[in-house]
């Protein structure tokens, strides 16, 4: 399959966005797990739901409310335009936000599983044996809850590469800075006749993802080289 | 209770179809179903076999694929309304501006973006193209334009003061508080803004017809009229 | 050196309460099973907080007037009942995990020796979870011992080794007792290393 | 927040229908999860792409693909309409379809991530008990991935709650069948000025699944009563 | 009933190789760590696959002449050298899993009974996590008992327990070798133990 320039240019911006959005919310992600996970306070659970909102609005929604948030007129929006003098409006930057706060729910789930399973008797371990809270953490609790990072990379970068409702709600469809895969195919959808537009780019999302899994699936076997998951 | 024929039908109709089929209703008939969706996934439900009994569409492009598909009773196709194209600003705006050849837009603009539902896939935004493209000025502002997915969306972006200007229907601009009407295209500049309605072949429903004719009635009429539509 | 314990702390329905001095050199905690052995060690290391009491070893206090150092501040060596080894290291990785991170000064063991004493040396690529039982704990004994530790706790270290084996690691304890005169908690069943190693005898009941 | 009896409706509706999504994806998903965690096998990465499609392709697409398969004239349809007599057409199962294949990526992920962290050394262990295959997959694999199996649930749901794009392609938007609550706001969304509804609608959403997560926490404090997570 | 083992399996690179019939009564396997004892046991319980051989017990084949029973057609018990109790069921259902399988005839012993001897009534409402490692022991001794098996594989049963505790369950173990006449294998490095309770010695090197 031939891409046109055009197509090439989709992909890379696909590509740019998702990318960026998963790598950004990762540390953001993990953090948020790890609290839900391991922290007992009032106002966890009302916490867990926020995290959930994404994953249960319509991507619409989400749309409007980023627009009324980072929009000129938002509280954020001004607040980022004042401090930093950035906008987000019709930006690609703004359309990895939205793909960021959309993954983020598969992401924190993810890797709450993961830190829920881990044995917190080797994190004690490696205490005695002279690490930090901090060491500890890097070496083992981290290392430990790693399928639960691929996974959250998996589902998140896929999850990004299929936003699109909140995308065009918040940033709209502008070619070259916000017009990613799923936006190209939403427009071709619209147009009587063109089916084959919309399966070929749509093959094209399948093959970045397909990608991407591949790359994770190497991954995992990479760091567990030969490593059985469990004894005999 | 009975249930009345299955209606399909433009998005951008719900409220005014909804207080019609309510008129309807009161003189005693089932109630309607009425189905609001973009014209695009109707169209697409018809042509796959969805047992419905009325398909209203926002432009003929899609009525002319139903109608190739041969998914259309016979001499129940005629146009139902129209609607007209303006210019919109957010309501504190004090731009000044009348759409004619050649009228000042890109500096109207500014740095700001030109908000439009997709001008290659909404039939809101293909009109809104053509009429610019026929006053001269669409050249100057075709890399500054914001499709949106749709023509709420669009106006969406000017209400939050994302975009100084933008170009929707005359019924949606009426009904926001948020916006101001800058002026109107003139109804030659584009193609006749045209909503067509026609009973489906696979429609079994005794009142397909009843219904359609009473939405070209004087009563349905005066109903569209209020909400901003013309009525041919 | 020497280790001053009189703590408290309960667990479910049970109150764990011990209160001894252990002098320097090789002091064995006797007691039947579910006495409380393991969780006083727990305690000594830092990893479960007693109700109340102090702990000193030496002239530092590890736990009470106000002071509670955290595990890795108390520079205690750990070999745990069930060996905990870091699956997701291999044994070379695991044996240096606190050796590295120890101050070079205090190490008082490398790595070849360790490896030597514990016959270990055919094991060093290998990922814990293919270990046999006696691999495993003897990984987890050089592991304590090479972290440079000023006070050790050994919870049945020999109870899954051949005798041959047991001797050869005794015989490093018992050096490690009279030359560095570290202080060393031992938990044992039997009777013959005990009589051997210990230079004290706490029963718990 | 009184409701009306059209609210009322339709979160009854939405709460049916992600209901019966997820409890029909549940087995399903977990037989994936299972093959994929534990089973090597050519095609393996490939199953692994396709269940990650429904995350991967715009939800539209996702829609469009069931509309061409399970509509009257697809071959999924056709033999459903013949074997069974059964249309998922406008039908409220059909939306139920729509939201199962939409969350059936993210339950496969949390469910997986769960079995793979299984200690399979304890399913031998009963297995010389005397438990067969079937019975130690039951009392113990199943018990221990409890956890992957909860996620999955709240995780399912919530997509399904939000699932708004491939059930408006697939099905339509029709008052009482299939209009859920996404499809709600989005109705509500196309009217001017009704950021109230919008809002209301909304906050039900958020309150259905943030129900739904007390719950699944209840179930999780229920069915490990008092057991510590690991020893110590 | 007697035991007829030649088996032979690679592990990495090692490869464990057995061969040896042992009489009714209780047969002790002994051996430096790592030579396989615990291989074995898993070959025999049907948890590792033998690259060749047979085993038999009485006049039933388990494995060879191609035949591979599935571990719970085996009816063998087998006291794992680390307990591997289920962690999800409390103790109580721990003890039960295999009782409430077996076939009412061939079970030969009651929860009250194993209960009994090995201490543990006041566990039954606990979780395994909260167990020490001589309860955590017993419990799983008592797992494999009341399954009701026609053989036996212990796995260093007794590392952990105190020397009372020992000699209370070795002498079940005495009655069950003389009065049902179950074959049992025996790992231990305990010459105590040994001594006491085996009928034949296999040596593996
Ligand atoms: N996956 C593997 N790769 C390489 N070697 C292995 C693997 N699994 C087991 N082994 C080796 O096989 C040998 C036999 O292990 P086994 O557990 O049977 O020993 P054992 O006699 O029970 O020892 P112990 O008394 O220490 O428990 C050991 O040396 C072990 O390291
Ligand atoms: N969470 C808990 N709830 C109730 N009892 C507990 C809990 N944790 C530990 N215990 C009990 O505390 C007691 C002390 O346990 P500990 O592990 O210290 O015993 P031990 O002396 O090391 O025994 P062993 O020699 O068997 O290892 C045991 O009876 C144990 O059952
Ligand atoms: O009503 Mo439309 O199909 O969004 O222009
Ligand atoms: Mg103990
Ligand atoms: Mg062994």
């Amino acid at each position: 399959m031939m891409l046109s320039a055009e197509e090439w240019s989709i992909v890379a911006l696909s590509l740019k966005v998702g990318g960026a959005a998963v790598l950004v919310t990762l540390p953001v992600a993990f953090a948020l797990a790890w609290v839900l996970a391991r922290k007992r306070f009032p106002g966890r659970v009302l916490l867990d739901g926020l995290v959930h909102l994404p994953l249960v609005l319509p991507p619409v929604v989400t749309g409007w409310l980023l627009l009324i948030a980072f929009g000129p007129l938002g509280p954020a929006g001004r607040w980022l335009e004042s401090w930093f003098g950035v906008s987000l409006m019709f930006r690609w930057t703004g359309a990895a936000l939205a793909a960021a706060i959309m993954a983020l729910p598969l992401m924190v789930r993810a890797m709450r599983l993961s830190i829920e399973g881990i044995d917190r008797r080797l994190e004690g371990a490696a205490r005695t044996l002279g690490a930090g809270r901090w060491h500890a953490f890097r070496t083992v609790s981290l290392p430990l809850a790693l399928p639960g990072v691929l996974a959250a990379l998996v589902l998140g970068f896929a999850r990004s590469i299929g936003e699109f409702g909140a995308t065009i709600t918040f940033v709209s469809n502008i070619p070259g800075e916000t017009r990613t895969l799923p936006l190209a195919i939403y427009s071709a959808l619209q147009v009587p006749g063109a089916e084959a537009m919309v399966t070929r780019l749509a093959l094209l999302s399948v093959a970045l993802s397909l990608g991407a899994l591949v790359l994770s699936e190497w991954l995992v076997r990479r760091t567990h080289a030969g490593r059985p998951p469990h004894g005999d | 209770a009975d249930r009345g024929p299955v209606v399909l039908a433009a998005a951008s109709l719900q409220e005014s179809l909804t207080e019609a089929a309510g008129a309807w209703a009161a003189k005693g008939h089932p109630k309607p179903v009425l189905s609001f969706a973009a014209s695009s996934a109707l169209a697409r439900q018809v042509i796959a076999g969805a047992p419905a009994d009325l398909f209203l569409s926002a432009d003929e492009e899609w009525m002319d694929a139903v109608a190739k598909a041969g998914l259309l009773r016979r001499g129940t196709r005629t146009t139902l309304l129209g609607n007209r194209l303006v210019l919109i600003a957010p309501a504190a705006s004090a731009v000044r501006l009348t759409p004619a050849r050649g009228f000042p837009l890109a500096r109207a603009l500014g740095s700001g973006r030109l908000a439009l539902a997709d001008p290659d896939a909404v039939p809101a935004g293909k009109y809104a193209k053509a009429a610019l493209m026929h006053l001269g000025v669409w050249r100057g502002v075709a890399a500054r334009v914001a499709p949106a997915e749709n023509v709420r969306a669009a106006m969406a972006l000017v209400e939050r003061g994302a975009a100084p200007l933008g170009i929707v229907y005359a019924t949606d601009a009426k009904a926001s508080r948020a916006v101001r009407v800058v002026g109107t295209f003139p109804a030659a500049s584009h193609p006749p803004i045209r909503y067509p309605v026609a009973v489906l072949k696979a429609s079994r429903h005794k009142d397909a017809a009843g219904f359609r004719a009473f939405l070209l009635s004087k009563q349905a009429r005066a109903i569209f009229a209020r909400h901003g539509f013309s009525t041919p | 050196m020497a280790i001053d314990i009189d703590i408290e702390r309960r667990l479910g329905d049970r109150v764990i309460a011990a209160r001894f001095t252990a002098g320097p050199g090789l002091t064995a905690l006797f007691g039947p099973s579910g006495v409380g052995k393991t969780s006083i060690l727990n305690m000594v290391a830092g990893l479960l907080r007693p109700d109340r009491g102090h702990i000193r070893v030496g002239t530092r206090t590890l736990f009470g007037d106000g002071v509670d150092l955290p595990p890795e501040a108390r520079r205690i060596g750990y070999v745990f009942q069930d060996g905990r080894l870091f699956p997701h290291r291999r044994v070379r990785a695991n044996l240096l995990y606190g050796h590295d991170l120890a101050d070079p000064a205090a190490r008082w063991m490398g790595l070849d020796e360790a490896v030597d004493f514990l016959g270990i040396g055919h094991l060093l690529g290998r990922w814990p979870a293919s270990l046999s039982g006696g691999e495993a704990q003897r990984v987890a004994i050089g592991r304590a011992l090479l972290s440079g530790p000023e006070c050790l706790l050994m919870d049945e270290p020999l109870s899954s080794l051949d005798a041959a084996r047991r001797g050869e690691i005794m015989a490093v304890i018992e050096r490690i007792r009279d030359e560095l005169k570290l202080p060393i908690l031992y938990v044992s069943h039997d009777r013959a290393e005990v009589d051997r190693l210990a230079t004290g005898v706490v029963a718990l009941e």
